[in-house]
């Protein structure tokens, strides 16, 4: 069953004298209790996708259109007070920059307990503060943190906090955007390794975004890739990575360097640079820099193709299966 | 701590002392000898004159006077003005007073003014409502205070009668205890609103800065993340956050308000601290001009101290800083 | 060594400001004061005679009051015979009383002493005092204060010390209420010296010990005037009560009490006044003449002195060396215009170098006076100097120091219009006293200025602005013929011998331009229509002397 | 045309303010052929009230105010000017010197920049004209040297940033010297802030100009502002437009510095405009 | 006369030294040598803390040689990199560039230096002044180190280069402003920069971490074939471990300001005898899902350069500490004899 449907969703920001379409007709399923990797390069609209969702963009200088049916409630039309409830309790997000996330003049303690009372209010300083350690306790934090000041603490430390001041209302959904990117691999490895023992204990379903396609090799069930806004191909890790059929799949795995055995094997670049999203455009967004590019892919705007339930791709000209190896 | 506010105590006095020795290094410069201007342009007895000089050090070397000042300021001794004989500590504790209340009030009210102006204006930022105030609080700046005191007084005293021209109590009436206080107050209404006009853009524009920096803070967004309302939002984070600048504002402000507030104490006619200096200026006394000039340097100096600790009292990162 | 009654007055001031009270916060501190001035009328040296101080009709309603008087300057001493100070002036000539007062017209009238005599000699001076005086705390005034107080003003240098210190030989009482005063030299002027500011009778009993040059200078004065001292608001105001038991009395004075209040600034001190805030405008004569003069509830009373607006020369700077250049300038300023657009009418047009004060000195000789606004023989005076023109149409470039306060900066503007006509470029410099003070007289290093100066109270104060090296003579103007000649108008036994003296000197100064008069001091005393009584109305000047409120009472 | 609009739709302010300047300028240089008398000339009509003949009226000494306000521009024009450049000049100086070389010589010029920012600067300019005397051009240069430290800070907050920026480092890294790192990268890149902050300081300048000359302590050889103001102060009652226009006059080319400073304020800090909020 | 002839024999016999001396080292390929070298900071705020930045390092390069430098956050890395070029002074140590010390090279001639060691950013984006135009950054850089003659031979060589490096059509590039650029482009501008001084070695830190994984190659590759053509060393700076595989000779791992390990880039990653790299190596993922990694699990968060553990400075957060760990300080040792250096004891003993 499919917790959060997002149905034609695009996401504009309005300048005075531009518009960037920074999330184009995204369609997505995600199903219960299932992990969500989205990857794409610098400025393909991940993070975009879900400020908007969420609505936590500025509704002056934005504009998000579609659906986002979360258990069939669209959180796109929802009145305010309804999104507040679904906010936090229902889905809760962790911020890339863990050091902004928390207020400088307030210790960890008033900050999450404000939080708490929010959907909360009339609970006791006791139950707060058990609730609190017991928080933090989840993601191997003393409890000695909540009297700290942000400044206090080492990045680690904080984006733990962070998740577990996500975890607080025991959301249906986990919205990681970052999380984890700015963190040395081995204390990356360890809270994603925690997060994904709380995700069973909670049934979490949980969205990853990155552009560290290993992260979400590693620890995603589900792939999907953005590119320029629009969603290129979606479905299963061992799937897409081993055998996409968007050709940008294909360049963007292969310009990972892999560790396989002897790691002798070449990275690629794709040449060119991503379109400038300011600017109108026809067809496929890759099309400058697609080596299968043909003039149907410079037209027309690519639609969904199914490999499966599970896996589809916005291709005129996809990969077969064997082409995967083909070096460019 | 300790150490760090030792530190900014020491480079407060360093600054007053520079203060000091450009302040008299000026007014030693400076033509027209304060002796002949106190034993009058009858024609001058030169024995007095030279026994004045005498008396006043002022035969010495410059140097000799200047340390002898330095010394005799930290016996707490300002000396006392050349003009009057009067200890020119008691003429500042006779000027100060009114001055502070001046500059206080106007302080005080424009804060509040440009305080409320200025979040109304950052919630709005970039709309016409904010384009329009912020277009009118320049305005405000551009306006010379002598000029609005005139016009005030043109208007409302002149013209109007409303309200008194000058001076600081009406005279006829002497009055006493609370009718005193009001009508010091009516009397004050004029000259404030003067110089509340004219700072009151400044506190707008620091706190709508503010405002607009906090809110686009990034746990604003995690608390709307989270659900909780814009008013909770604004009030418990927003503006506990963006206050902290205003308040430094406000108390560095008020320590440069005590000269700030001279051409209105001039153009009203209000015997304070700033009217006094103008005279003291013409009258070459030396003293009083030293001691006015080491009241405001030692204000401002420390103001910034006190700023800098209220600073870390409101800002832990600060603190951790400065530990 | 005979410089008897050479002593310029103390206190004059032959440089700045004409009032006191008049040009805002600058002149107060020049110290110079001459608001009310003294001449002695030398024609007439008998008593005028007894004048009780009571109007004839004294009635009920005429009592009681607050008088409030602006005034920009705040005392900076309370001694009224301490040093030199017209912050007190107004405010001490109320407190206390003079052996003689001067009226405000120059005129001289008993005050403590209630009748004088002179000896045939004119060296021996008699006064006889009233003898129901008592100080305000209740003690008698007796000869015994009197004494006193010359003596302290000699033996501490008071601001009158000067004009007493060499001619006296003793001053003595015969009784408790006679004072005899012993004189070296006859002197024409004693009798205005006397009556002139810096000679308050103290009260021994209170004084004696004192330094009241400086530590004791601000001690609340004591003395026998209409008003006793009763506090004053530093800053602010001083506040006068009422004598009850004032010598003059027991009908004056009849208001109840006299606040003096300072404003520093004339401008505010004017619309404080139209406002209502103060009675009495005083000394401190409005820029603006036309919202008070047309003003029926303004009333103002002419106050003439001897004070003068002058161009000077510095006559040892080419080209002023040249009379040529002199006169040239002399041609070309407009008396009429100067006083219409600078000084606003307060001011009368002068062509003598005997202020018109002195009408006895200067009728003798009444064909030298200044040359007259002429344009064309300003022009002919500087070619024949032997200027030319230089590019941009100047026959000279040069700069003019005076002082950065009314009316001066309007005087200077207008007459750098009217040299700019005759081609004549003037750049205009604005000082402050002190720096003017230090520049101009003090290190003579400039070429004209524009100033004013006080000649008097004595028609022989115009030595120190002719006579070689004399201080005010910061001309550099050197004749000897006039140095020898006004040596000799003070030994001058007859008026008459003293007149044909002068009117030489007049003659002389004419033809040397050392400076150029072109207006005399004309003040207004400005005060609510509806006071009676203010010293300087006409009615009540038998009696009253300048600055005096006795005798004030309000008709509404 | 559609630019236009869409400049002063996005930068009203600035738009505004060049205009406000640009009459301004105009005015102060053809200030001759606009006026219709000389306003140094003295005519007989004193304290006439706005007329046919004189739309400002005359003030005492009978010169026609009008005339005295389109001169006055150029005496604003040019202490604004000259002033707030002089206090560029050494602020950027200073204050670059002290935030890229850091160490010692910024610690000793630090110091210096708080010390003189402790010193009320008008209250010092008082002092030095009324001791010293009022000439334009000393007022220009005291104020100029009085008003420096707002830049010097400034300035010295962006050699500091910069001094760690990529570029910097690359420069020095390339073997550029240090003084010419200075002048090549650190103050033409730090200089916006200083030139927006030098137009607000055209602004103040004229304010503190007025001040002083309302105050007594202005060059009586020029026609300014200041002193026509103060001129019209004893004049309140009886001849209010004496005042009343030089005040107007000060308050349009101030708010025209101050918009446009704004201005460049803004195009720099576009944030200012664009933060979200609800 | 005695003296002197024996003073100008004694002068012979050293220039006959030296140059003998030269010799050897000339025909030696090491162009850099660092020896114990330790940077220590103070903090802005807290004057009495001493934050070790670097701890000790040596190392040596040869003539072309890549040497990868990787390590968790706050190692020292960057530092390390700065001090190696001379942009800040060590505070003990020596780093001899081809056999001569380099505060001495300073001293002697700045300019000498800087064409020897050159740098590349991190951030491409901010590597250049956005005011100047590429052509103009590049020719004055030439003309800096007076290379070229004429301003137009100058222009000529930027040309060229940039022709050689692909950024076509060489014209446009040579006017275009650095905003202009992508990231890409200004990262192989930067690297043709460094390169036009021809050095004896450069110093890359993290130059492509800024960019995007799809362009992040060609950087890698240009840079490798421009310092193989003029036969440039390479001190590449990284915590991409898999891209430092890719393009360095070898690896040395550092922590805490210490280098833990060192050796042929293949040998430390496929066989790391240190417990940290082999923390950090099983840490590392790879894009694909088919190579399941087992990550070796570590305690703790890296400790702070500003109080570093006594002993072995990992010993803290090894799962294999001992108690002698903690409080002996380890040494690198070439355990295997074949170049691969550890320091750790146990080394031999976890394999
Ligand atoms: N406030 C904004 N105004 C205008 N354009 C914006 C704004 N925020 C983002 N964009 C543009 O929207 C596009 C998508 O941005 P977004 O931050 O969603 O990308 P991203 O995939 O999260 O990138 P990154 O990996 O760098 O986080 C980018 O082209 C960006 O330049
Ligand atoms: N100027 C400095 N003053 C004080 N401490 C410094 C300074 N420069 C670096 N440090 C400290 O030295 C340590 C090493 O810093 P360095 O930048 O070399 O690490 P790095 O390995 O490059 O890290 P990263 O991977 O994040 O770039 C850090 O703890 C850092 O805080
Ligand atoms: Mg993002
Ligand atoms: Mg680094």
């Amino acid at each position: 069953m499919s917790i959060l449907e997002i149905k034609d969703l695009s996401v504009s920001y309005l300048g005075d004298d531009y518009k960037v379409r920074a999330v184009d007709h995204v369609s997505l399923n995600i199903e219960e209790g299932e992990s969500l990797g989205i990857v794409g390069e610098s400025g393909s609209g991940k993070s975009t996708l879900m400020l908007g969702i969420l609505r936590l963009l500025n509704e002056r200088t934005s504009k998000t259109e579609g659906e986002a049916l979360f258990r069939g409630n669209d959180l796109i039309s929802m009145n305010k007070k309804e999104l507040a409830k679904v906010r936090w309790s229902e889905i809760s997000v962790v911020f890339q920059k863990a050091m902004n996330v928390f207020s400088p003049v307030h210790t960890i303690e008033t900050f999450l307990s404000d939080i708490y009372k929010v959907h909360r209010p009339n609970a006791k300083r006791q139950e707060i503060r058990k609730e609190l350690t017991d928080l933090l306790a989840m993601v191997n934090l003393p409890k000695q943190v909540l009297r700290m000041y942000p400044h206090e603490l080492s990045g680690g430390m904080l984006q733990r906090t962070s998740i577990a001041m996500s975890l607080m209302f025991r959301p249906k959904i986990l919205v990681l955007d970052e999380a984890t990117t700015a963190l040395d691999v081995i204390t990356q490895n360890q809270i994603l390794s925690e997060i994904l023992e709380i995700e069973e204990k909670l049934h979490l379903t949980r969205v990853l975004i990155t552009h560290d396609m290993s992260v979400v090799a590693n620890f995603c069930k589900k792939i999907a890739v953005f590119y320029a806004g629009r969603l290129m191909e979606v479905g299963y890790v061992e799937d897409v990575l081993v055998h996409p059929r968007h050709p940008y799949t294909r360049d963007l795995v292969k310009s990972y360097p892999t560790f396989s055995e002897d790691g002798t094997g070449t990275v690629i670049s794709i040449p060119g640079t991503m379109i400038d999203l300011k600017k109108a455009y026809t067809g496929c967004p890759y099309a400058n820099r697609c080596d299968r590019a043909t003039e149907q892919c410079r037209t027309d705007r690519p639609m969904e193709d199914q490999m499966d339930e599970h896996w589809s791709y916005y291709c005129h000209n996809p990969l077969q299966g064997g082409e995967t190896d083909e070096s460019r | 701590m300790a150490r760090y506010l030792s530190k900014r105590v020491l480079t407060g006095l360093l600054c007053v002392l520079v203060a000091l020795c450009l302040n008299f290094a000026l007014i030693h410069m400076a033509p027209g000898d304060p002796i002949r201007i106190l034993v009058g342009n009858k024609e001058p007895n030169p024995e007095l004159v030279q026994v004045l000089t005498e008396k006043y050090g002022l035969d010495q070397p410059a140097l000799v006077q200047f340390e002898k000042y330095i010394g005799n300021l930290l016996h707490g001794d300002l000396g006392d003005s050349y003009y009057t004989g009067e200890p020119v500590l008691n003429i500042i504790k006779q000027k100060l007073p009114l001055t502070l209340l001046l500059a206080g009030s106007m302080v005080f009210i424009a804060v509040i003014i440009g305080g409320l102006l200025g979040v109304f204006c950052a919630k709005r930022a970039g709309g016409k409502l904010d384009t329009f105030l912020g277009s009118f609080t320049y305005l405000f700046d551009s306006v010379p205070g002598y000029w609005l005191g005139l016009m005030l007084i043109l208007l409302f005293a002149s013209r109007l009668k409303i309200l008194p021209t000058t001076g600081l109590v009406s005279i006829r009436e002497s009055y006493t205890g609370f009718a005193h206080i009001l009508d010091m107050a009516k009397h004050l209404i004029l000259p404030i609103t003067t110089g509340v006009i004219g700072i009151v853009p400044y506190y707008f524009r620091i706190t709508r800065a503010s405002v607009i920096q906090q809110l686009g803070e990034d746990f604003i967004v995690t608390l709307r993340a989270a659900g909780m309302s814009e008013h909770k939002i604004f009030y418990k984070y927003v503006f506990r956050n963006a206050i902290i600048p205003t308040v430094t504002a406000v108390g560095i402000h008020l320590a440069y308000m005590i000269a700030g507030s001279t051409i209105i104490e001039i153009v009203f006619g209000l015997p304070g601290l700033g009217s006094y200096l103008m005279t003291s200026i013409s009258r070459r006394d030396y003293p009083i001009l030293m001691g006015f000039y080491l009241i405001l340097s030692v204000s401002v100096a420390v103001m910034m101290i006190v700023v800098d600790f209220v600073y870390t009292l409101l800002d832990p990162r600060v603190r951790h800083v400065s530990d | 060594g005979n410089n008897t009654g050479n002593s310029t007055d103390t206190g004059s001031s032959a440089t700045a400001a004409p009032t006191g009270t008049n040009a805002g916060t600058s002149s107060d501190t020049t110290g110079s004061t001459d608001a009310s001035t003294g001449t002695t009328d030398s024609t007439d040296n008998t008593a005028t005679g007894d004048t009780t101080g009571t109007t004839d009709t004294a009635n009920a309603a005429m009592y009681g009051g607050t008088l409030v008087v602006g005034q920009t300057a705040e005392p900076i001493t309370l001694n009224p015979d301490g040093t030199n100070d017209n912050g007190n002036l107004f405010i001490i000539n109320n407190v206390f009383n003079k052996l003689l007062k001067i009226n405000n017209q120059s005129e001289i009238l008993p005050d403590l002493a209630q009748t004088y005599e002179i000896s045939e000699d004119g060296l021996t001076y008699t006064f006889h005092l009233y003898e129901n005086v008592t100080f305000h705390d209740g003690v008698a005034m007796t000869s015994d204060d009197v004494i006193f107080t010359f003596d302290e003003i000699i033996a501490q240098g008071g601001r009158a010390a000067e004009k007493f210190n060499t001619n006296i030989v003793s001053i003595t009482a015969t009784d408790d209420y006679t004072v005899v005063f012993q004189l070296e030299q006859p002197d024409a002027s004693f009798l205005s010296k006397v009556a002139y500011d810096g000679c308050m009778i103290l009260p021994r009993h209170i004084y004696e010990g004192k330094d009241f040059l400086s530590a004791d200078a601000l001690q609340d004065p004591v003395g026998t005037g209409p008003f006793v001292w009763s506090d004053w608001t530093k800053g602010s105001s001083i506040t006068l009560v009422k004598n009850e038991n004032y010598f003059m009395g027991p009908d004056v004075p009849y208001l109840d009490k006299v606040q003096f209040t300072f404003i520093s600034d004339g401008d505010t001190a004017v619309q404080a006044f139209l406002n209502g805030e103060i009675d009495v405008l005083g000394g401190i004569t409005p820029t603006d003449t036309s919202v008070i003069y047309d003003n029926p509830e303004v009333a103002k009373d002419v106050v003439m002195y001897a004070s003068r607006f002058l161009l000077g020369f510095n006559m040892n700077v080419a080209p002023f060396d040249n009379l040529e250049v002199r006169k040239a300038f002399a041609y070309a300023m407009n008396a009429d215009e100067l006083i219409s657009k600078a000084i606003k009418e307060q001011g009368l047009k002068t062509n003598t170098y005997i202020s018109p004060l002195f009408n006895w000195a200067v009728n003798y000789n009444e064909d030298a006076a200044t040359l007259s606004y002429d344009q064309a023989k300003a022009i002919e005076c500087l070619e024949n100097a032997g200027l030319t023109k230089n590019a941009d149409g100047y026959y000279m470039d040069l700069t003019l120091d005076t002082f950065n306060y009314a009316p001066f900066t309007d005087l200077a503007l207008v007459f750098q219009y009217e040299m700019a006509q005759v081609g004549i470029n003037v750049t205009i410099n604005m000082l402050e006293w002190a720096a003017w003070d230090e520049k101009v007289c003090q290190n003579k290093d400039y070429t004209i200025t524009l100033t004013s100066a006080y000649q008097g109270p004595d028609v022989s104060a115009l030595a120190t602005s002719i006579v070689t090296d004399q201080y005010n003579n910061y001309y550099g103007y050197s004749n000897s013929e006039v140095d020898q000649l006004m040596a000799d108008a003070l030994t001058a036994k007859t008026m008459d011998e003293q007149a044909a003296i002068y009117g030489r000197v007049q003659e002389i100064l004419a033809a040397d331009i050392p400076y150029v008069p072109f207006s005399e001091w004309v003040g207004y005393f400005t005060y609510k229509a509806y006071l009676m009584g203010m010293p300087s109305s006409s009615d009540i000047v038998d009696y009253c002397s300048n600055g005096e409120y006795t005798y004030v009472y309000f008709t509404e | 045309m559609k630019k236009v609009k869409h400049l002063i739709h996005r930068y009203p302010r600035l738009i505004f303010g060049l205009c406000m300047a640009f009459v301004l300028v105009i005015v102060a240089v053809l200030a001759p052929l606009l006026s219709p008398y000389n306003p140094y000339d003295l005519s007989d009509d004193m304290m006439v009230g706005p007329s046919a003949a004189h739309w400002f009226g005359t003030d005492k000494l009978g010169r026609d105010i009008l005339s005295m306000i389109l001169y006055g521009s150029r005496t604003s024009l040019i202490i604004g000017i000259s002033s707030a450049m002089i206090a560029a000049v050494i602020g950027t100086i200073i204050g670059a010197i002290a935030g890229y070389l850091g160490g010692k010589a910024d610690l000793i010029l630090g110091e210096i920049i708080n010390i003189f920012m402790m010193i009320p600067s008008f209250f010092l300019i008082l002092i030095i004209v009324a001791l010293f005397g009022s000439g334009l051009f000393k007022v220009m240069i005291v104020i100029g040297l009085t008003s420096w430290t707002g830049n010097a800070k400034i300035m010295r907050g962006q050699a500091l940033s910069l001094r760690s920026r990529t570029f910097v480092k690359a420069s020095e890294a390339v073997g550029e010297n240090r003084m010419k790192i200075l002048i090549k990268h650190i103050i033409p890149n730090g200089i916006f802030p200083i030139v927006s902050n030098t137009t607000m300081g055209i602004a103040s300048a004229i304010l503190m100009e007025s001040s002083l000359a309302f105050l007594g302590l202005g060059d009586p050889n020029t026609v300014s502002w200041g002193q026509l103001i103060a001129n019209g102060k004893a004049y309140l009652t009886s001849g209010w437009w004496i005042s009343f226009f030089g005040g107007i006059a000060i308050i349009y080319t101030v708010v025209a510095f101050f918009f446009i400073g704004d201005g460049l304020n803004v195009i720099l800090n576009p944030k200012i405009r664009n933060v979200t909020n609800v | 006369m005695k003296a002197d002839k024996m003073q100008s024999f004694a002068q012979d016999m050293a220039a006959e030294q030296i140059e003998k001396a030269q010799e050897i080292r000339k025909s030696d390929k090491t162009i850099l040598q660092v020896t114990s070298l330790k940077k220590h900071y103070r903090q802005k705020n807290k004057r009495n803390v001493l934050v070790r930045s670097l701890d000790g390092v040596n190392f040596e390069l040869k003539k072309g040689e890549c040497l990868g430098i990787i390590g968790e956050s706050g190692c020292g890395k960057s530092t390390l990199g700065r001090v190696l070029i001379g942009l800040e002074e060590a505070t003990a140590g020596e780093i001899l560039i081809d056999w001569e010390d380099i505060n001495d090279l300073k001293k002697k001639n700045r300019k000498e230096l800087r064409r020897k060691a050159q740098m590349v950013f991190q951030n491409p984006f901010d590597t250049f002044d956005n005011r100047i135009r590429i052509g103009d950054i590049l020719t004055s850089t030439l003309k800096l180190h007076d290379i070229g003659k004429t301003s137009k031979t100058r222009k000529q060589i930027v040309l060229d280069s940039l022709k050689q490096v692909g950024l076509l059509p060489e014209e446009d590039f040579f006017k275009r402003y650095p905003n202009e650029l992508s990231g890409g482009q200004l990262q192989r501008i930067s690297i043709l920069r460094s390169m036009l001084l021809k050095p004896e070695f450069i110093v890359a830190d993290e130059p492509v971490s800024m960019l995007d994984v799809s362009v992040r190659a060609e950087v890698i590759h240009m840079l490798r074939r421009m310092a193989e053509q003029e036969n440039t060393a390479v001190v590449f700076i990284s915590h991409d471990i898999a891209t430092t595989r890719y393009i360095a000779d070898r690896i040395a791992v550092m922590y805490l300001g210490k280098i833990m390990e060192m050796g042929t880039a293949n040998e430390v990653i496929t066989s790391p005898m240190h417990p940290y790299t082999k923390a950090l190596i099983s840490n590392c993922g790879d894009a694909d899902p088919r190579h399941k990694m087992e990550p070796l699990k570590v305690k703790g968060e890296p400790p702070s350069p500003m109080n570093i553990p006594e002993g072995c400075s990992f010993s803290d957060r090894c799962p294999y500490a001992t108690d002698r760990c903690r409080s002996e300080e380890q040494t690198l040792h070439d355990f295997k004899e074949d170049g691969h250096l550890v320091r750790c004891r146990f080394a031999l003993q976890h394999n």
